[in-house]
C-alpha cells in the first residue's frame, strides 16, 4: 500500500505548484499524453465504460501478483486524469490495488470529477480497476 | 421513573415551543387567532422548510444530471443528498428504491399503471379496504377495468376498523396486489399493516402502503414492514407541495416497466430503439421538483430533529384531551373509534349539517375539514353524508382543543 | 424613427438593470463571477418568484378545494387565480383548459397515454420530427409500441429547419397526432409550427406543440396557433421546479379519459362506478402543487412587466453578437444555422470533446451545457456525439458573452 | 330592478346591527326558517343542485311575468342564504331577475358562499334562477 501513497503524496506534491486552474488543467492535459494507450484491438464495445459525458476504454494486464492497466477516453481531460489513477495503481499488487484509498484525488482538487453524477465514465472506471484488483486478489489467493 | 417523567415533561415543553416555527400560526381568522385544525388534509410549514427551498434557488439552482460545470453539480448533490435522507428516514435499503413523485396520488398511480401492466391479468384480483382514500381506490378500479380484473373490499367494523377474517378470505393465489391504508385520514384508525403484509406474502402477494398519513406521525421502517411499495405525500408532513415518495422493493422496480417517457428515464434513444436507464432515473422522467425535493429533505430533518416518538405521544395527548372534552358535548358522535388512533377526531353532532358546524367554527377562528375526507365509500359504510373533522400536527396544542371545544359548544347552541 | 430607437435603447437600458433581481448571479465560481449560459436546461428565479412562493407558505397554505375555512379558501382563490394567469399568458379560451402537471415531459406524456387509449389504433402514425427532445420522442414510441402504432419521422436539413415537403408527404388520413417542437433546445430553430398546424388540421389532424424552449422567448397564443395541445415548463421560463402546463382544447380534453385516479378528480366515488369531476379537475389528481402554481404565476406576471417582445429582441441581439464574437475562433463549427433561430449557440471547435470545453470553461466561471442535450437522434443525425451549447435567458448581457469568447479562446489553445 | 335593489337595500341595512359574525348567522339560521319551502314532490334528483358540501333543492313558477322560487336545503346556513337571494328575486319580473346585480351579498359578508370554489352548490343556485329569468324572459317576449 506504501507505494501507492508514496505516488499519491509525489502527485500532491507535483500539483501544489499550480494556483490556477487552467495551469491544472494543462498538466493534467499534458500528464494524459502519458497514458499508455489500450491496444486497438481491446477498444471495442466490450472494454468501453459508458458515460453520459465521455467515453472510456479500459483493460487490465495480469503480471505475476501486480495488476498493469492500459486505457484511453475521447476526451483528454478525461485522459489526463486516467492517466494519473493509472500512475498511482497501475503496476501495484492486486491486493493494494483493492484496498486503495486514492486520497490524491480530493487532494489536488479533481474530486469532482469522479462524483457519483458527473457521469463521464471515471468513477466507473476506478471501481473497475479496483474489481480487476480484487479478482487478481482473489485467484492469487486461490492460486497460492 | 421519575426521571423519566421529567424528561418527558421538558420533551413536551420543547415541543410547545415549536409553534413558533411556523409563521402561518401567528394569523387571525375573522379577528380571531387561527386555530388550525386540518393537518391531516395538509400541514403548515415550519420557516426551515421554505427557507430551505428559496435559500436553494437563490445560491444554487441549475438543471440536475449531466452538467459539468459545477452550479449544476452542486444542485445534483443536493439533490442526491434530498434522496439519501429519504432513504434513512423510511430505512430503505438503496437509495435507488427512492422515487420521487408529485405526491402520494401519482406514486399510487404509478404503481398501478406500471405494476398493473406487468403482473395484471383478467380475472386477477386487487384487495382493497372500505376505508380506503380515492387516490388508493380509483387507480386500482381503472387498472382492473382495463385488465378485466376485479376488485375486492375488505370489510371495516363499526369502530372503523379492518376485518383481518375477511381480509384473510380474500386472499388466494388470484390476488396479485393488496393496497391498504397505513392510517385512515378520516376515521384516524391505525391499521395493522404488518400483520396484513406478512399475511399476503404468504401467498407471495406484494402489499402497497398508502402511508400519507403514517409518516407525519410515526417512525417507519420499510424493512421492518417488508412492505413492498410504500407511498406517501410530502405536503401532510411539514414539507411542500408537488413532492412526495414512491418507496419500492428493488427487485420489484426493475420488473415493473417505465411509466413516463423523456428526458433522464433513457440510457439511449434511436428512433428504432430506446434502452432505459437504471433505478432510480427510470421511474423519474423530466425535469425532477429538485427545489421541493430539497424542501422534503429539509422537512425530514426538522422533524428528526424533534423526533417522531416524541410527536406521536404529544398527539396522542391532544387525541386523549379532545376526545375527553368533545364527548360532553351533547348529541356527539365520533365516527371511528378504533383502539390504535393517530390524531383524528372525526365527529358529527345530533342531526347537525357538518358544513353548518365548519361555517360557524371557522367565523370562530377555528379551521376544520367538513364533508367526505376523500372517502366517500366509508361514508356510505357509516350511512352520513360526511363528518367533521378535527386533525393534529406537532404544532397545536391544549388551548387549540379548549378553544375548539368552546367554539363548538356555541356553533350547537345556534344549530340546534 | 429616431425616437423609436431612444425607446428601444431604454427598453433595452431597463432590462440590463433586471439582472440584479436574480441572487444566483452573484454567485462566483472557481474564483470568477458566475457566467450563466444554460438557461434552456433551466432558468434562475427572479426574487418575486421565491418570494411568492415562501410568502404563500407562511401567509396562507391550506389544501385547496371543499375547505370551508377561510385559509383553505384563500389558498384555493390563489392557485385558481394562477390559473387564470397562465390562460390569459397564452391566450386559452377557458381557464379549465389549463390543466397543472410537473412539467413538459409529464404533459406531453399525459396526453400521449390518455389521446393514445382513445384514438390511437393498430396501424395508425403518430408524426415527429428529427428534432424532437427526448420527452416528446419516447412516450409516443411508448403508445406506438402498446397500440401497433408507427412512428413517422420528418427529415430535419443540416441548418436544421424541418423539411416542410417531407412533413406534407408523411400527412395522411392514418396519422392521429402531430407532435412537434415549438424552439429546439439544441440547435434553436423557430419551427413554422403554425403552418404546420394548418396543414395538419386540413386532414382533421390534432397537433401537439412541445413549447418548453417558446414560453420563455416569445408571446404565445395558442388560439391564434390554434394548436390542439400545448406543453411547457415552469422552470424555464423563470418560474419553480415541479410545475408546468398542459394546454389542451375543452373539446379535445372532454374527449379523452381521465390520466391518474384519486382525489379532487371525481365526482362520486362508489366501489361499483366512479364518475369523474368536470375539467380541469377531471387530469388534476390528488394534491395539487399550490405553491409552484403560485410561483410560476409570479414569473408569468414578471415577464409580462418586462415583455416578451422586449426579452425577444434582447435575446436576440445577444444571438447576433454572440454568433459573430465566436466565428472568428478557428476550427469554430454551428450546429444549428436556421434562419428563424432564438437565444440558443450550439457548437463544436475543431474536433476537440465537447466535455473537455464544457469542463475548462467551468474552471472560468463559465456555466454552458455539454452533451446530447436529449436529443440523441438528432446528434445521430449530424454524426457527432454532442455539442457545447450556450443559451441565454433575459439576464444575460454583452459582457457574458464577451467572457465567453475570452474563455473560449484559452480552451481552445489549451485543448488545440 | 329598482325592486330587487330596494330589496338589498333593505337587507344591507338590517345586517349593520351585527358586529359579531355569530349574531349575523344565527339572523341568517332565522332567515332560513321563512323559506318558502320547496314542495315535497321536487325534492328529487331532477332538482338537486349537488354542491360537495351541501345539496340544494329549488324549483320556480311562472305567475304572468313574474317568476316565483321554492327551494331547500340540508345544511341550514345554506337555507338561510338561499331565503336571502329569494327574498331579493323572488316574484320579481324575470327580465329583471336575469340582469339582477347582486350587490347586497358582498356588502353583508357573504361572497365566500358564492365564491366558484366553494363547491357549497349555491352559486350554482343562482346561476340557476338567472338562468330561470332568462329563459321565463324569452318566452315573454316571444309570446307577446
Ligand atoms: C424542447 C424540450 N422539450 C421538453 C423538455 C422537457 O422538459 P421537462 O424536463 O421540464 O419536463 C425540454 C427540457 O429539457 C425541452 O427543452
Ligand atoms: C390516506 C391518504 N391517501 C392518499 C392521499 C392523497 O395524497 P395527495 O393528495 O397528496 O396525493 C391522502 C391525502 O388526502 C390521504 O389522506
Amino acid at each position: 500500500m506504501s507505494d501507492i501513497n508514496k505516488k499519491q503524496d509525489e502527485l500532491i506534491e507535483e500539483f501544489k505548484f499550480f494556483d490556477d486552474w487552467m495551469d491544472k488543467y494543462e498538466y493534467i492535459i499534458e500528464m494524459g499524453k502519458t497514458l499508455p494507450l489500450i491496444g486497438e484491438q481491446y477498444k471495442t464495445e466490450d472494454y468501453i465504460i459508458k458515460g453520459c459525458q465521455s467515453r472510456v476504454w479500459l483493460h487490465a494486464d495480469m503480471k505475476g501478483e501486480h495488476v498493469h492497466f492500459t486505457a484511453d477516453s475521447d476526451a483528454i481531460i478525461t485522459k489526463g486524469i486516467i492517466a494519473l489513477l493509472i500512475r498511482v495503481l497501475s503496476g501495484e499488487k492486486a491486493s493494494d490495488i483493492a484496498k486503495a484509498d486514492l486520497y490524491f484525488i480530493d487532494k489536488i482538487g479533481l474530486k469532482e470529477h469522479l462524483s457519483p453524477t458527473r457521469s463521464n465514465g471515471l468513477l466507473s472506471m476506478l471501481k473497475q480497476m479496483k474489481m480487476y484488483g480484487l479478482v487478481a486478489d482473489s485467484k492469487g489467493l486461490v492460486d497460492g | 421513573m421519575e426521571a423519566f417523567d421529567v424528561d418527558t415533561t421538558s420533551m413536551k415543553n420543547r415541543i410547545g415551543e415549536r409553534r413558533k416555527d411556523f409563521p402561518i400560526l401567528q394569523r387571525q381568522m375573522n379577528g380571531k387567532p387561527l386555530v388550525f385544525l386540518d393537518s391531516a388534509a395538509s400541514s403548515q410549514k415550519p420557516d426551515v422548510v421554505t427557507s430551505a427551498i428559496k435559500s436553494y434557488y437563490d445560491k444554487t439552482h441549475a438543471n440536475v444530471h449531466r452538467g459539468v460545470y459545477q452550479l449544476s453539480q452542486e444542485a445534483t448533490d443536493a439533490f442526491e443528498k434530498s434522496r439519501a435522507t429519504i432513504q434513512s428516514f423510511i430505512n430503505a435499503k438503496h437509495s435507488h428504491e427512492v422515487i420521487f413523485v408529485r405526491g402520494c396520488t401519482e406514486g399510487i398511480n404509478l404503481v398501478a399503471s406500471s405494476y398493473g401492466d406487468a403482473f395484471i391479468r383478467e380475472g386477477d384480483e386487487v384487495i382493497i379496504t372500505t376505508l380506503e382514500h380515492h387516490s388508493n381506490i380509483v387507480p386500482w378500479q381503472m387498472v382492473c377495468e382495463k385488465k378485466g380484473a376485479n376488485l375486492k373490499v375488505v370489510h371495516v367494523d363499526e369502530a372503523g376498523e379492518i376485518d383481518l377474517d375477511d381480509y384473510k378470505s380474500k386472499l388466494s393465489s388470484k390476488v396479485k396486489m393488496v393496497a391498504v391504508n397505513h392510517i385512515s385520514n378520516t376515521l384516524g384508525t391505525i391499521n395493522p399493516v404488518k400483520q396484513m403484509i406478512d399475511m399476503a406474502h404468504e401467498l407471495d402477494i406484494p402489499v402497497l402502503v398508502d402511508g400519507a398519513q403514517a409518516t407525519p406521525h410515526m417512525k417507519i421502517d420499510v424493512q421492518a414492514l417488508d412492505a413492498d411499495f410504500y407511498v406517501f405525500s410530502g405536503h401532510k408532513m411539514y414539507g411542500p407541495t408537488g413532492i412526495g415518495v414512491l418507496y419500492g422493493k428493488e427487485h420489484w422496480l426493475n420488473k415493473m416497466p417505465p411509466y413516463h417517457g423523456g428526458g433522464e428515464m433513457i440510457k439511449t434513444v434511436t428512433f428504432e430503439k430506446t434502452t432505459y436507464n437504471e433505478l432510480p432515473f427510470k421511474f423519474e422522467a423530466g425535469t425532477p421538483n429538485i427545489a421541493d425535493s430539497i424542501g422534503l429533505a429539509a422537512a425530514v430533518d426538522y422533524i428528526g430533529e424533534i423526533g417522531l416518538d416524541v410527536i406521536s405521544e404529544h398527539e396522542n395527548d391532544l387525541l386523549n384531551y379532545g376526545t375527553d372534552l368533545l364527548s360532553s358535548i351533547e348529541g356527539m358522535r365520533f365516527i371511528g373509534t378504533a383502539k390504535a388512533k393517530a390524531g383524528v377526531i372525526s365527529f358529527l353532532v345530533g342531526d347537525i349539517h357538518p358544513y353548518d358546524i365548519g361555517t360557524l367554527l371557522d367565523k370562530q377562528g377555528i379551521a376544520v375539514r367538513t364533508g367526505h375526507h376523500c372517502t366517500q365509500p366509508l361514508m356510505d359504510h357509516y350511512g352520513i353524508p360526511g363528518t367533521v373533522r378535527a386533525s393534529f400536527g406537532l404544532y397545536n396544542n391544549m388551548e387549540d382543543l379548549d378553544r375548539l371545544y368552546e367554539a363548538l359548544t356555541r356553533a350547537v347552541n345556534i344549530l340546534s
